[in-house]
């Protein structure tokens, strides 16, 4: 009987805890508390946390090989299927819209990947101090949160670096959540009142077979010059043309509701099943949460370096502060230049022109991604 | 690999990669510019109802009721 | 020409047919007929008896590893996918308000699981009959139908002793159905008139941050003490964490309705699929119905009997019979008990205050089933 | 196995069982019932609109219909 | 550097095209224009035609065993598990009551079958013909897609001729499309205005039982008789169960949407990932092509034949026309029939009359996917 | 298999294949045509009403508004 007790007492969590675990399912409380209280990327951050939680149960092994969080993570992130029906689900949510209305506002979208690159030479750089070791696969899947879109940022960190997984998307969706804190001193700092005062012209009305058109020109050109990055924006494409095309709608409608509603669910406990101290509770997650900063405020200034180029070739036809939203995090960066433009000028409504930079920095940082991959996947 | 070699490389992607992502891009703006010249520009559809978002049984509704009280009077 | 036609015959089922298939096929379309003429859990004996049928069918092998059956068994039910995914839909459909309104009475849904272990102690002392054999592990999945709860019942059975899953599911999800018959005459034998006319007090109102933090209590308290019981409640507690944090409906709306349906579908074929002749027709069989009727009497008198002490101790501010509803079966238990109450007084509503025992009875066999699992898996 | 060792396992096993239930829904309660004493009690919401559950478009709907019949008259 | 531009060529898709691959993807566009432009079919054939882009792009490997076509088309189609699943969606949209309120004309649904067989002996003699070359499994899989039905032709494919089931898919659900254009003139020239002309009798109403009774009455027959055809029968059965027997709307419901939209999207990518430009572009193409039209031809002359006799020994009770809905093409051949009686008879409303032979056709042709399944497969 | 041998064999498959067809379907037609007999015809459930496809929430929002202008007047 004592025995058994014994026995009964080394089956307990208690008994059984490392301190690390401890830690990390205090990380997981964090990150839902910081979904529900503030707001941050809920549809994401509360199944990840959930899942850090469940990830470091002691005995019960939900993220090993045949826990749950272990089969989902095999079955749907290691192939890479989730964030790919993700990126699906996106493309049948995104209107293109904006972005065709007025193309030459893509170029922010381009610009602000600027901050993905130099991220990248910034991980290579932090070799140099001690403690810190960053291969180049670790450093490119890293630099990608600088892309400010998840799908993205866990297709690439499965790729090429599975154990930065957990703390890469958690830096994303993070950071995401962080665009209205983040972005506006950099906006103020880097622009005039005049520069953000600017009005712009309402948007053209875009035609249907437009609309049609562009995820099969966008595939083309994908497919033409970077074929790495196909698998990306070849569901990105294939979403948004169930949702253009008009003939399709049951399907358009369950890519974007109930199919992304799934694999959000698996796809989040998937991720939070590598929130393992081991591998999150290093000097490395530090620097990759250190990294992800650089990386938004940097694509976030270059976007808006870009945007007073356009100020000025445009003569001012061009409000720069749009330029911000091209890192993507859609649709949050948009309505932060909004508001940002709204303080400025009561009556300068930025969304609209907002959105099409900002869906273009979504095609940029999967073309990025397809950069990263080809060189080094 | 050593640390100059690796940043060598990383200096290198930042080009090849900011080059991809201007290259794409740039040619998707020619390219849309283009096509939005070519498509025929869609004749504007009938201006919106007052009505519309409204369930048309539920405005069917409504006017019967109205109806109803009027002829109640 | 002959012989072809001799081939032919030879490829019928009329051919093929052993007794134990056509009585199996027989089965099958009985649990269909009281599904849809008795209302018998249709949701997962519909499938479950169609999935006998199929995997009855001589030649065709669809619960064979190549067929239909048994890819879906092989990927959700020996995995614990299935059952876990429509734990997480139970927590998403499930307000534990009442529970909190007043948390006392969940020791009414501790002393309901007395029937799981007692029936284990039986299935174990039905070894002394000749032709019974029934290992440990047999007789904890089969005592778990005294938790009177179905995806524990089949997570457990299938971790246990999966040949014997078919007949567990069959028998706990037609006792289930069966409870507003087996329930009250327990429930008039143990309780006196005047105890069942005993009359509670309204419930109070329960502020939405303690229902955003039940789930999580219940997964620490779960995690501290009984580790093996986490992937069960773990997933419980995620699904209603989605529900109670108010901040992913879409993804609270997609567990609770499109999520589950498709799992119990999926589950309720898989589960069919070990209906077959061999495994079912056998005195085992007869031995887990009987036992599972001893689990559901033992547990629903357990809770009655707890229901007393309760009247007494409370000085009669706890009618006895809400005690019963502790066994789980959510909500018929709970129903029952409102209306052996409404037989006893008219005004007697205590549908409400049976739900408390009768979603404490759901964490209660899940914590059994930690138990059993870690002791014996 | 014997039966006998069996039967004793199971024995123990019910012990077990049962004391595991009860420690954890009881320190459930317990936890519950202090909590339920720290979380500030909620405001009440305002007294629900006898409108509530209708979509505000048809209230607006209505509203319009009728206030276009005063005009009429 | 120029090392590295040189390596950046290599990677595009431009410097890595072979021609195939540029007609496949034309091939794939093709589909997807006739898709929305024409209406043909465009749930099945936009995801085919994407697929097919996107398994012809060099380099990114999306149809091999890593990319997201290949673990799509390994899980579902090898396995047969997404067209069984089409397949009980939809039994669960089917309405058999036309069909039982005037079960006779079942034999209309018979007769078209003869399509199917008379393509098989077709498809052998084409061997004859230099540079063709078709084995028994080859010309059997080819020959079903004059069963008209699109999980029928792929299941059967996906068993006996793989490599053939790209363009097996594309021939089956480009003909389906084509009906209002093949049959009319077959109708035409078969029948007599005065054929044409022929009203029928209001049919009877079919009372909820009988149509709870008749899936599992077909399920026995097959089983009985056909066991091989039971799981495509099976499953179009289970889906009408759920959706007849009325107790489980919930799961009827989710069969008929959710579920059936995604495995689509997921069948049609999976589909396209074999229009593998080597598999394709070759003289066996074409002859599936002109087989299939074949197919159709002969099943609609079949069913009008059939539809001629029984007009003659019901004393014009029966309108032949109805006979060309026999191949199935739900509910499209129906329309037709429809629309050719209006022609002669602008009172004559041959639809529901029609929909009885329409989904006899269904059964029909799954019922013929058993024979070569059992004989062949 | 040569060709003739091939060509016999899918003639067989045609008659047998044929043969399956009929006798199912007609085997079909059978037993359903007996169960029609069998089953009891159904009563026919009471006239729909002629609010019905309107959510009654939408009705009793009308019904107030009607009231609550009479009541304003
Ligand atoms: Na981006
Ligand atoms: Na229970
Ligand atoms: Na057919």
């Amino acid at each position: 009987m004592e025995q058994g007790l014994l026995q009964l007492w080394a089956s307990t969590g208690l008994y059984n805890f490392t301190p690390g675990q401890l830690i990390m399912i205090a990380v997981g409380g964090l990150l839902i508390y910081l979904a529900i209280s503030k707001g941050f990327e809920p549809l994401l951050l509360i199944p990840i946390g959930f899942g850090g939680i469940l990830a470091n149960i002691p005995i019960a092994g939900i993220a090993g090989p045949d826990g749950l969080l272990g089969i989902l993570y095999h079955a749907g992130i290691e192939t890479g299927v989730f964030p790919l029906l993700i990126f699906m689900g996106v493309g049948a949510m995104t209107d293109f819209g904006p972005l065709l209305a007025r193309p030459s506002l893509m170029i922010l979208g381009a610009a602000a990947q600027f901050g993905i690159f130099f991220t990248l030479f910034g991980a290579i750089a932090m070799n140099l101090i001690p403690g810190m070791e960053f291969s180049m696969a670790d450093a490119a899947a890293i630099a990608i949160i600088g892309g400010a879109d998840g799908p993205t940022a866990i297709y690439v960190a499965s790729r090429l670096a599975p154990d930065l997984l957990g703390a890469i998307a958690v830096a994303a969706y993070s950071y995401m959540a962080l665009v209205p804190i983040i972005q506006p001193p950099i906006m103020k700092a880097l622009t005039t009142e005049e520069e953000r005062k600017t009005k712009m012209t309402q948007l053209r009305k875009v035609s249907r077979l437009e609309k049609i058109l562009f995820p099969l020109i966008l595939l083309m050109v994908t497919i033409l010059l970077l074929p790495s990055a196909t698998p990306l924006v070849g569901m990105l494409c294939f979403g948004n043309l169930l949702r253009e095309c008009g003939v399709v709608e049951r399907l358009s409608s369950t890519a974007q509701n109930e199919l992304i509603n799934i694999v959000t669910i698996f796809l989040g406990l998937s991720v939070g099943s590598k929130l393992a101290a081991d591998k999150f509770l290093s000097a490395e997650t530090l620097g990759i949460l250190m990294l992800g900063m650089v990386a938004f405020s940097i694509g976030t200034a270059a976007g808006l370096l870009m945007g007073k180029i356009m100020y000025r070739v445009t003569g001012k036809a061009v409000n720069p502060l749009i330029g911000a939203a091209g890192v993507s995090a859609v649709p949050m960066a948009a309505r932060v230049a909004n508001k940002v433009g709204l303080q400025a000028n009561p009556q300068n409504f930025l969304l609209m022109h907002a959105m099409g930079p900002n869906v273009a920095g979504v095609i940029g940082s999967a073309v990025a991604a397809g950069v990263l991959l080809s060189v080094i996947g | 690999m050593d640390i100059d070699a690796l940043l060598m490389q990383s200096l290198q992607l930042l080009g090849l990669g900011m080059g991809a992502v201007f290259i794409i891009l740039t040619l998707l703006i020619v390219i849309i510019s283009i096509v939005s010249k070519i498509v025929p520009v869609e004749v504007s559809p009938p201006p919106a109802l007052p009505t519309q978002g409204i369930d048309p049984a539920h405005v069917a509704a409504i006017s019967a009721a109205v109806h109803q009280y009027r002829k109640n009077r």
